[in-house]
Protein backbone atom coordinates (compact mmCIF):
# COMPACT_ATOMS: atom_id res chain seq x y z
CA UNK A 1 0.00 0.00 0.00
CA UNK A 2 1.87 3.06 -1.45
CA UNK A 3 -1.43 5.26 -0.11
CA UNK A 4 -2.38 5.06 3.13
CA UNK A 5 -5.36 6.60 5.90
CA UNK A 6 -4.21 6.52 9.29
CA UNK A 7 -5.68 7.74 12.97
CA UNK A 8 -3.07 8.58 14.69
CA UNK A 9 0.31 10.91 14.53
CA UNK A 10 1.86 9.86 10.85
CA UNK A 11 5.27 8.24 11.57
CA UNK A 12 7.16 10.26 9.11
CA UNK A 13 10.52 8.58 10.03
CA UNK A 14 9.39 4.85 9.56
CA UNK A 15 7.93 5.98 5.83
CA UNK A 16 10.78 7.64 5.38
CA UNK A 17 12.87 4.28 5.90
CA UNK A 18 10.73 2.64 3.31
CA UNK A 19 11.84 5.07 0.53
CA UNK A 20 15.79 4.63 1.28
CA UNK A 21 17.30 3.24 -2.20
CA UNK A 22 21.23 2.52 -2.81
CA UNK A 23 20.66 4.23 -5.88
CA UNK A 24 18.59 7.58 -5.19
CA UNK A 25 20.10 10.59 -4.96
CA UNK A 26 17.30 12.83 -4.35
CA UNK A 27 14.19 12.45 -1.51
CA UNK A 28 11.62 15.07 -1.51
CA UNK A 29 8.97 15.01 0.63
CA UNK A 30 5.59 17.21 1.55
CA UNK A 31 4.09 17.65 5.06
CA UNK A 32 0.33 19.49 5.31
CA UNK A 33 0.50 21.22 8.62
CA UNK A 34 -3.21 22.68 9.56
CA UNK A 35 -2.70 26.54 10.13
CA UNK A 36 -4.82 29.01 12.14
CA UNK A 37 -5.63 31.12 9.04
CA UNK A 38 -8.06 30.25 6.17
CA UNK A 39 -10.22 32.76 3.89
CA UNK A 40 -9.66 35.20 6.53
CA UNK A 41 -11.52 33.05 9.41
CA UNK A 42 -9.48 31.71 12.15
CA UNK A 43 -8.78 27.81 12.46
CA UNK A 44 -8.94 26.37 16.10
CA UNK A 45 -8.86 22.88 14.87
CA UNK A 46 -9.58 20.48 12.01
CA UNK A 47 -11.72 17.28 11.39
CA UNK A 48 -11.22 15.17 8.42
CA UNK A 49 -13.62 11.85 7.31
CA UNK A 50 -12.19 10.24 4.66
CA UNK A 51 -14.74 7.33 2.33
CA UNK A 52 -12.26 4.83 3.24
CA UNK A 53 -12.51 2.65 0.44
CA UNK A 54 -12.46 4.61 -2.16
CA UNK A 55 -9.97 6.93 -0.82
CA UNK A 56 -7.60 3.84 -0.66
CA UNK A 57 -8.14 3.12 -4.70
CA UNK A 58 -7.74 6.61 -5.49
CA UNK A 59 -4.76 7.13 -3.38
CA UNK A 60 -3.02 4.16 -4.67
CA UNK A 61 -3.75 4.86 -8.11
CA UNK A 62 -2.39 7.85 -8.11
CA UNK A 63 0.58 7.16 -6.51
CA UNK A 64 1.32 4.57 -9.37
CA UNK A 65 0.24 7.07 -11.78
CA UNK A 66 3.15 8.93 -10.49
CA UNK A 67 5.43 5.88 -10.45
CA UNK A 68 5.02 5.27 -14.29
CA UNK A 69 5.14 9.34 -15.41
CA UNK A 70 8.71 9.58 -13.18
CA UNK A 71 11.71 7.62 -13.15
CA UNK A 72 11.22 7.40 -9.24
CA UNK A 73 13.01 4.63 -6.64
CA UNK A 74 9.48 4.93 -3.99
CA UNK A 75 6.70 7.04 -3.28
CA UNK A 76 4.29 6.54 -0.32
CA UNK A 77 1.52 9.03 0.74
CA UNK A 78 0.07 8.71 4.22
CA UNK A 79 -2.92 11.22 5.26
CA UNK A 80 -4.32 11.16 8.38
CA UNK A 81 -8.12 11.54 9.53
CA UNK A 82 -9.75 12.38 12.50
CA UNK A 83 -9.70 15.17 14.43
CA UNK A 84 -6.38 17.59 14.25
CA UNK A 85 -5.25 20.75 15.89
CA UNK A 86 -2.85 23.50 14.99
CA UNK A 87 0.47 22.62 12.93
CA UNK A 88 -0.75 19.29 13.25
CA UNK A 89 0.39 16.76 10.29
CA UNK A 90 -2.60 15.96 7.99
CA UNK A 91 -0.53 14.81 4.93
CA UNK A 92 2.81 13.51 4.13
CA UNK A 93 4.30 12.55 0.81
CA UNK A 94 7.97 10.98 0.04
CA UNK A 95 9.77 10.58 -3.14
CA UNK A 96 13.06 9.28 -3.67
CA UNK A 97 14.86 9.54 -6.90
CA UNK A 98 18.12 9.14 -8.86
CA UNK A 99 18.11 12.38 -9.54
CA UNK A 100 16.15 15.18 -7.70
CA UNK A 101 14.08 17.04 -10.31
CA UNK A 102 11.77 13.93 -10.72
CA UNK A 103 11.82 13.51 -7.10
CA UNK A 104 10.82 17.46 -7.10
CA UNK A 105 8.02 16.60 -9.81
CA UNK A 106 6.64 13.75 -8.68
CA UNK A 107 5.76 15.19 -4.97
CA UNK A 108 3.89 17.91 -6.34
CA UNK A 109 2.23 15.82 -8.79
CA UNK A 110 1.21 13.34 -6.05
CA UNK A 111 0.11 16.19 -3.25
CA UNK A 112 -2.13 18.03 -6.24
CA UNK A 113 -3.46 14.96 -7.25
CA UNK A 114 -4.45 13.70 -3.53
CA UNK A 115 -6.27 16.77 -3.00
CA UNK A 116 -8.50 16.92 -6.06
CA UNK A 117 -9.20 13.27 -6.60
CA UNK A 118 -9.22 11.33 -3.47
CA UNK A 119 -12.59 11.36 -1.35
CA UNK A 120 -11.55 13.08 1.98
CA UNK A 121 -13.18 16.32 3.42
CA UNK A 122 -11.98 18.95 5.57
CA UNK A 123 -14.29 20.61 8.40
CA UNK A 124 -13.00 23.66 10.10
CA UNK A 125 -13.71 25.00 13.31
CA UNK A 126 -13.13 28.51 13.68
CA UNK A 127 -12.64 30.81 16.63
CA UNK A 128 -16.30 33.09 15.94
CA UNK A 129 -17.63 29.82 17.32
CA UNK A 130 -18.39 28.77 13.36
CA UNK A 131 -17.40 25.64 11.59
CA UNK A 132 -17.77 24.49 7.62
CA UNK A 133 -16.95 21.68 5.13
CA UNK A 134 -14.10 23.40 3.00
CA UNK A 135 -15.07 23.95 -0.66
CA UNK A 136 -18.81 22.57 0.30
CA UNK A 137 -19.85 25.27 2.10
CA UNK A 138 -18.59 28.67 0.51
CA UNK A 139 -20.31 26.74 -3.08
CA UNK A 140 -23.68 25.09 -2.20
CA UNK A 141 -26.22 26.68 -3.66
CA UNK A 142 -27.92 27.91 0.18
CA UNK A 143 -24.56 27.99 1.94
CA UNK A 144 -25.15 26.91 5.85
CA UNK A 145 -23.38 28.41 9.09
CA UNK A 146 -23.29 25.86 12.19
CA UNK A 147 -23.40 27.91 14.92
CA UNK A 148 -22.15 26.86 18.48
CA UNK A 149 -24.30 24.95 21.12
CA UNK B 1 -35.25 -2.51 -5.27
CA UNK B 2 -33.36 -1.67 -2.10
CA UNK B 3 -29.93 0.24 -1.70
CA UNK B 4 -27.35 0.94 0.44
CA UNK B 5 -26.67 4.65 0.57
CA UNK B 6 -23.61 6.05 2.71
CA UNK B 7 -23.02 9.68 3.36
CA UNK B 8 -20.20 11.84 4.22
CA UNK B 9 -19.20 15.20 5.68
CA UNK B 10 -21.87 17.98 4.62
CA UNK B 11 -23.92 15.65 3.55
CA UNK B 12 -24.09 13.33 6.14
CA UNK B 13 -24.74 16.06 8.38
CA UNK B 14 -27.32 17.26 6.30
CA UNK B 15 -29.14 13.99 6.22
CA UNK B 16 -28.70 13.33 9.49
CA UNK B 17 -26.91 9.94 9.16
CA UNK B 18 -23.77 7.89 7.64
CA UNK B 19 -26.06 5.58 5.62
CA UNK B 20 -29.76 3.52 5.36
CA UNK B 21 -31.15 0.65 3.49
CA UNK B 22 -33.49 2.41 1.06
CA UNK B 23 -36.38 1.21 -0.93
CA UNK B 24 -36.40 2.54 -4.40
CA UNK B 25 -37.18 2.89 -8.29
CA UNK B 26 -34.69 5.64 -8.93
CA UNK B 27 -33.11 3.49 -12.25
CA UNK B 28 -29.97 5.86 -11.95
CA UNK B 29 -28.02 7.95 -9.59
CA UNK B 30 -29.09 11.16 -11.31
CA UNK B 31 -32.76 9.86 -10.24
CA UNK B 32 -31.79 9.17 -6.86
CA UNK B 33 -30.02 11.80 -5.63
CA UNK B 34 -32.86 13.95 -7.00
CA UNK B 35 -35.23 11.86 -5.12
CA UNK B 36 -32.54 12.42 -1.78
CA UNK B 37 -31.89 15.75 -2.14
CA UNK B 38 -35.87 16.37 -2.06
CA UNK B 39 -36.03 14.48 1.00
CA UNK B 40 -32.89 15.76 3.09
CA UNK B 41 -32.92 19.46 1.35
CA UNK B 42 -29.02 18.90 -0.23
CA UNK B 43 -27.84 22.08 -0.79
CA UNK B 44 -24.94 20.69 -2.97
CA UNK B 45 -26.13 20.55 -7.05
CA UNK B 46 -25.42 17.53 -8.68
CA UNK B 47 -22.93 19.31 -11.01
CA UNK B 48 -20.72 19.68 -7.71
CA UNK B 49 -20.91 16.11 -7.01
CA UNK B 50 -18.97 13.14 -7.90
CA UNK B 51 -20.57 9.51 -7.41
CA UNK B 52 -19.80 5.96 -6.32
CA UNK B 53 -21.05 2.51 -6.60
CA UNK B 54 -19.35 -0.12 -4.58
CA UNK B 55 -16.62 1.87 -3.99
CA UNK B 56 -15.57 2.75 -7.46
CA UNK B 57 -16.36 5.65 -9.53
CA UNK B 58 -18.93 5.69 -11.77
CA UNK B 59 -21.38 7.53 -14.16
CA UNK B 60 -24.52 9.45 -13.09
CA UNK B 61 -26.56 7.58 -16.13
CA UNK B 62 -25.51 3.99 -14.76
CA UNK B 63 -28.61 1.69 -14.40
CA UNK B 64 -28.57 0.58 -10.56
CA UNK B 65 -28.72 -2.96 -9.29
CA UNK B 66 -30.65 -4.34 -6.03
CA UNK B 67 -27.88 -3.93 -3.06
CA UNK B 68 -25.81 -1.49 -4.98
CA UNK B 69 -24.23 0.92 -2.71
CA UNK B 70 -24.06 4.26 -3.62
CA UNK B 71 -22.26 7.09 -2.44
CA UNK B 72 -22.65 10.51 -3.88
CA UNK B 73 -19.10 12.55 -3.20
CA UNK B 74 -19.12 16.37 -1.98
CA UNK B 75 -16.14 18.51 -3.61
CA UNK B 76 -12.92 17.30 -1.86
CA UNK B 77 -10.41 18.95 0.31
CA UNK B 78 -7.70 16.78 1.47
CA UNK B 79 -4.23 17.63 2.41
CA UNK C 1 22.35 31.24 10.76
CA UNK C 2 19.96 29.79 7.85
CA UNK C 3 22.57 28.12 5.77
CA UNK C 4 25.05 25.26 8.43
CA UNK C 5 28.04 23.01 7.80
CA UNK C 6 28.65 19.83 9.98
CA UNK C 7 30.60 17.41 9.97
CA UNK C 8 28.50 15.08 12.19
CA UNK C 9 25.30 13.30 10.60
CA UNK C 10 22.11 16.10 10.19
CA UNK C 11 19.59 16.42 12.19
CA UNK C 12 16.71 16.74 10.13
CA UNK C 13 14.13 16.12 13.24
CA UNK C 14 15.79 19.42 15.15
CA UNK C 15 15.74 21.70 11.56
CA UNK C 16 12.48 20.75 11.03
CA UNK C 17 11.27 21.95 14.49
CA UNK C 18 12.89 25.37 13.66
CA UNK C 19 10.20 25.78 10.45
CA UNK C 20 7.40 25.24 12.31
CA UNK C 21 4.20 27.93 12.38
CA UNK C 22 0.92 28.42 13.36
CA UNK C 23 0.40 30.16 9.82
CA UNK C 24 1.92 27.51 7.90
CA UNK C 25 0.02 24.55 5.83
CA UNK C 26 2.74 24.11 3.40
CA UNK C 27 6.01 22.10 4.58
CA UNK C 28 8.89 20.49 2.13
CA UNK C 29 12.09 19.14 2.42
CA UNK C 30 14.37 17.54 0.23
CA UNK C 31 17.38 15.60 1.44
CA UNK C 32 20.44 14.57 -1.24
CA UNK C 33 21.56 11.26 -0.02
CA UNK C 34 25.11 9.37 -1.65
CA UNK C 35 23.85 7.39 -4.50
CA UNK C 36 25.85 3.78 -5.67
CA UNK C 37 26.43 5.00 -9.23
CA UNK C 38 27.12 7.85 -10.80
CA UNK C 39 28.30 9.04 -14.10
CA UNK C 40 28.54 4.73 -14.94
CA UNK C 41 30.63 4.43 -11.72
CA UNK C 42 30.25 2.28 -9.03
CA UNK C 43 30.74 4.48 -5.56
CA UNK C 44 31.39 3.40 -2.82
CA UNK C 45 32.18 6.41 -0.71
CA UNK C 46 32.42 10.02 -0.98
CA UNK C 47 34.75 13.35 1.01
CA UNK C 48 32.72 16.61 1.13
CA UNK C 49 35.45 19.30 1.33
CA UNK C 50 34.15 23.32 1.76
CA UNK C 51 35.80 26.59 1.92
CA UNK C 52 34.22 27.32 5.00
CA UNK C 53 34.11 30.85 5.13
CA UNK C 54 33.23 31.58 2.11
CA UNK C 55 30.34 28.71 2.18
CA UNK C 56 28.78 29.90 5.12
CA UNK C 57 28.21 33.18 3.69
CA UNK C 58 26.94 32.25 0.13
CA UNK C 59 24.71 29.45 1.86
CA UNK C 60 23.26 32.69 4.09
CA UNK C 61 22.70 34.30 0.66
CA UNK C 62 20.86 31.67 -0.92
CA UNK C 63 18.64 31.23 1.37
CA UNK C 64 17.84 34.85 1.98
CA UNK C 65 17.14 35.04 -1.81
CA UNK C 66 14.93 32.69 -1.55
CA UNK C 67 12.98 34.03 1.41
CA UNK C 68 12.74 37.29 -0.24
CA UNK C 69 11.49 35.58 -3.31
CA UNK C 70 8.88 33.74 -2.46
CA UNK C 71 6.09 34.17 0.26
CA UNK C 72 7.77 31.65 2.79
CA UNK C 73 7.78 31.65 6.92
CA UNK C 74 10.99 29.50 7.13
CA UNK C 75 13.68 27.81 5.31
CA UNK C 76 16.68 26.20 6.48
CA UNK C 77 19.55 24.60 4.61
CA UNK C 78 22.67 22.40 6.30
CA UNK C 79 25.58 20.39 3.99
CA UNK C 80 27.36 17.81 5.61
CA UNK C 81 31.11 17.48 5.13
CA UNK C 82 33.59 15.05 5.52
CA UNK C 83 33.42 11.42 4.82
CA UNK C 84 30.09 9.95 4.02
CA UNK C 85 28.78 6.43 2.95
CA UNK C 86 26.71 4.99 1.05
CA UNK C 87 22.36 6.42 1.57
CA UNK C 88 23.56 9.01 4.29
CA UNK C 89 22.34 12.51 3.90
CA UNK C 90 24.72 14.97 1.98
CA UNK C 91 22.35 17.72 2.55
CA UNK C 92 19.19 19.11 3.84
CA UNK C 93 16.38 21.65 2.75
CA UNK C 94 13.63 22.39 4.66
CA UNK C 95 10.91 25.67 3.70
CA UNK C 96 7.57 26.17 5.29
CA UNK C 97 5.41 28.53 3.97
CA UNK C 98 1.26 29.08 3.85
CA UNK C 99 0.22 27.18 0.79
CA UNK C 100 2.89 24.84 -1.18
CA UNK C 101 3.37 26.02 -4.22
CA UNK C 102 5.92 28.50 -2.93
CA UNK C 103 7.35 25.98 -0.44
CA UNK C 104 8.16 23.75 -3.32
CA UNK C 105 9.49 26.62 -5.76
CA UNK C 106 11.78 27.47 -3.15
CA UNK C 107 12.89 24.74 -1.61
CA UNK C 108 14.11 23.53 -5.57
CA UNK C 109 15.33 27.60 -5.92
CA UNK C 110 17.53 26.87 -2.65
CA UNK C 111 19.23 23.18 -3.25
CA UNK C 112 19.62 24.21 -7.06
CA UNK C 113 21.33 27.58 -6.37
CA UNK C 114 23.29 25.57 -3.49
CA UNK C 115 25.14 22.97 -5.95
CA UNK C 116 25.83 25.89 -8.25
CA UNK C 117 27.07 28.63 -6.01
CA UNK C 118 28.26 27.05 -2.61
CA UNK C 119 31.70 26.20 -2.96
CA UNK C 120 31.59 22.40 -1.54
CA UNK C 121 33.77 20.30 -3.26
CA UNK C 122 32.61 16.07 -3.36
CA UNK C 123 35.43 13.27 -3.77
CA UNK C 124 33.64 10.06 -4.88
CA UNK C 125 35.96 6.81 -4.52
CA UNK C 126 34.76 3.95 -6.66
CA UNK C 127 34.73 0.15 -6.61
CA UNK C 128 37.31 0.13 -9.54
CA UNK C 129 39.78 1.66 -6.72
CA UNK C 130 40.05 5.26 -8.77
CA UNK C 131 38.76 8.05 -7.46
CA UNK C 132 37.91 11.43 -8.76
CA UNK C 133 36.83 15.14 -7.76
CA UNK C 134 33.01 15.84 -8.86
CA UNK C 135 32.96 18.14 -11.73
CA UNK C 136 36.67 18.84 -11.99
CA UNK C 137 38.37 15.59 -13.57
CA UNK C 138 36.21 15.45 -16.54
CA UNK C 139 36.30 19.00 -17.23
CA UNK C 140 39.98 19.18 -16.34
CA UNK C 141 42.87 20.35 -19.24
CA UNK C 142 44.59 16.74 -18.06
CA UNK C 143 42.33 14.39 -16.30
CA UNK C 144 43.68 12.71 -13.80
CA UNK C 145 43.09 9.42 -12.15
CA UNK C 146 44.28 8.55 -8.70
CA UNK C 147 45.08 5.06 -8.58
CA UNK C 148 44.85 3.03 -4.99
CA UNK C 149 47.99 2.93 -2.95
CA UNK D 1 54.67 41.58 -1.18
CA UNK D 2 53.21 38.33 0.96
CA UNK D 3 50.20 36.97 0.46
CA UNK D 4 47.70 33.95 1.91
CA UNK D 5 47.42 31.15 -0.17
CA UNK D 6 44.46 28.34 0.70
CA UNK D 7 43.62 25.32 -1.88
CA UNK D 8 40.96 23.37 -1.81
CA UNK D 9 39.66 20.00 -3.44
CA UNK D 10 41.66 19.04 -6.83
CA UNK D 11 43.74 22.13 -6.45
CA UNK D 12 44.74 21.08 -2.74
CA UNK D 13 45.99 17.58 -4.00
CA UNK D 14 47.65 19.00 -7.08
CA UNK D 15 49.17 21.76 -4.59
CA UNK D 16 50.04 18.94 -2.29
CA UNK D 17 49.52 21.75 0.44
CA UNK D 18 46.14 23.47 1.98
CA UNK D 19 48.17 26.88 2.37
CA UNK D 20 50.76 28.52 2.22
CA UNK D 21 52.58 32.03 2.44
CA UNK D 22 54.24 33.17 -0.85
CA UNK D 23 56.33 36.39 -1.55
CA UNK D 24 54.88 37.36 -4.86
CA UNK D 25 55.10 40.55 -7.28
CA UNK D 26 51.50 39.20 -8.99
CA UNK D 27 49.46 42.32 -9.14
CA UNK D 28 46.71 40.36 -10.00
CA UNK D 29 44.60 37.56 -9.35
CA UNK D 30 45.01 36.21 -12.87
CA UNK D 31 48.73 36.94 -12.64
CA UNK D 32 48.77 34.93 -9.44
CA UNK D 33 46.84 32.24 -10.92
CA UNK D 34 49.70 31.97 -13.61
CA UNK D 35 52.55 31.48 -11.54
CA UNK D 36 51.32 29.17 -9.69
CA UNK D 37 49.75 26.75 -12.54
CA UNK D 38 53.12 26.70 -13.81
CA UNK D 39 54.56 26.09 -10.21
CA UNK D 40 52.05 23.25 -9.35
CA UNK D 41 50.80 22.29 -12.47
CA UNK D 42 47.03 22.69 -12.00
CA UNK D 43 45.08 21.37 -14.80
CA UNK D 44 42.36 23.52 -14.52
CA UNK D 45 41.84 26.52 -16.89
CA UNK D 46 40.99 30.12 -15.35
CA UNK D 47 38.08 29.78 -17.06
CA UNK D 48 36.71 27.35 -14.64
CA UNK D 49 38.04 28.81 -11.62
CA UNK D 50 36.18 31.37 -9.40
CA UNK D 51 38.46 33.25 -7.35
CA UNK D 52 38.18 34.49 -3.52
CA UNK D 53 40.16 37.18 -1.61
CA UNK D 54 39.77 37.48 2.32
CA UNK D 55 36.74 35.14 1.98
CA UNK D 56 34.90 36.58 -0.79
CA UNK D 57 34.10 36.43 -4.35
CA UNK D 58 36.09 38.58 -6.25
CA UNK D 59 37.34 39.86 -9.66
CA UNK D 60 40.78 38.31 -11.55
CA UNK D 61 41.52 41.88 -12.66
CA UNK D 62 41.38 43.05 -8.98
CA UNK D 63 44.63 44.38 -7.63
CA UNK D 64 45.67 42.57 -4.29
CA UNK D 65 47.53 43.92 -1.56
CA UNK D 66 50.06 42.67 0.97
CA UNK D 67 48.40 40.10 3.28
CA UNK D 68 44.94 39.67 1.15
CA UNK D 69 43.95 35.64 1.35
CA UNK D 70 43.50 34.43 -1.64
CA UNK D 71 41.41 31.32 -2.46
CA UNK D 72 40.87 29.84 -6.34
CA UNK D 73 37.62 27.75 -6.32
CA UNK D 74 37.59 24.69 -8.74
CA UNK D 75 33.76 24.00 -9.90
CA UNK D 76 31.95 23.33 -6.70
CA UNK D 77 29.94 20.31 -6.61
CA UNK D 78 27.44 20.62 -3.35
CA UNK D 79 24.43 18.60 -2.39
Amino acid sequence: MRFRLTSSAIDTDSARRELLDLGAGGYVSFEGWVRNYNEGQEVIRLEYEAFQELAAKEGERIVAEALQRFPLKHALCIHRIGALDLTDMAVWVGVSSVHRGEAFDACRFIIDEVKHRVPIWKKEHYRSGDSGWVNCERCAAAPIHHQRG
Amino acid sequence: MQLKIQYYALMREQAGRSEELLETSAATPAALYGELAARYGFTLMPEQLKVAVNSEFTDWSRRLSAGDAVVFIPPVAGG
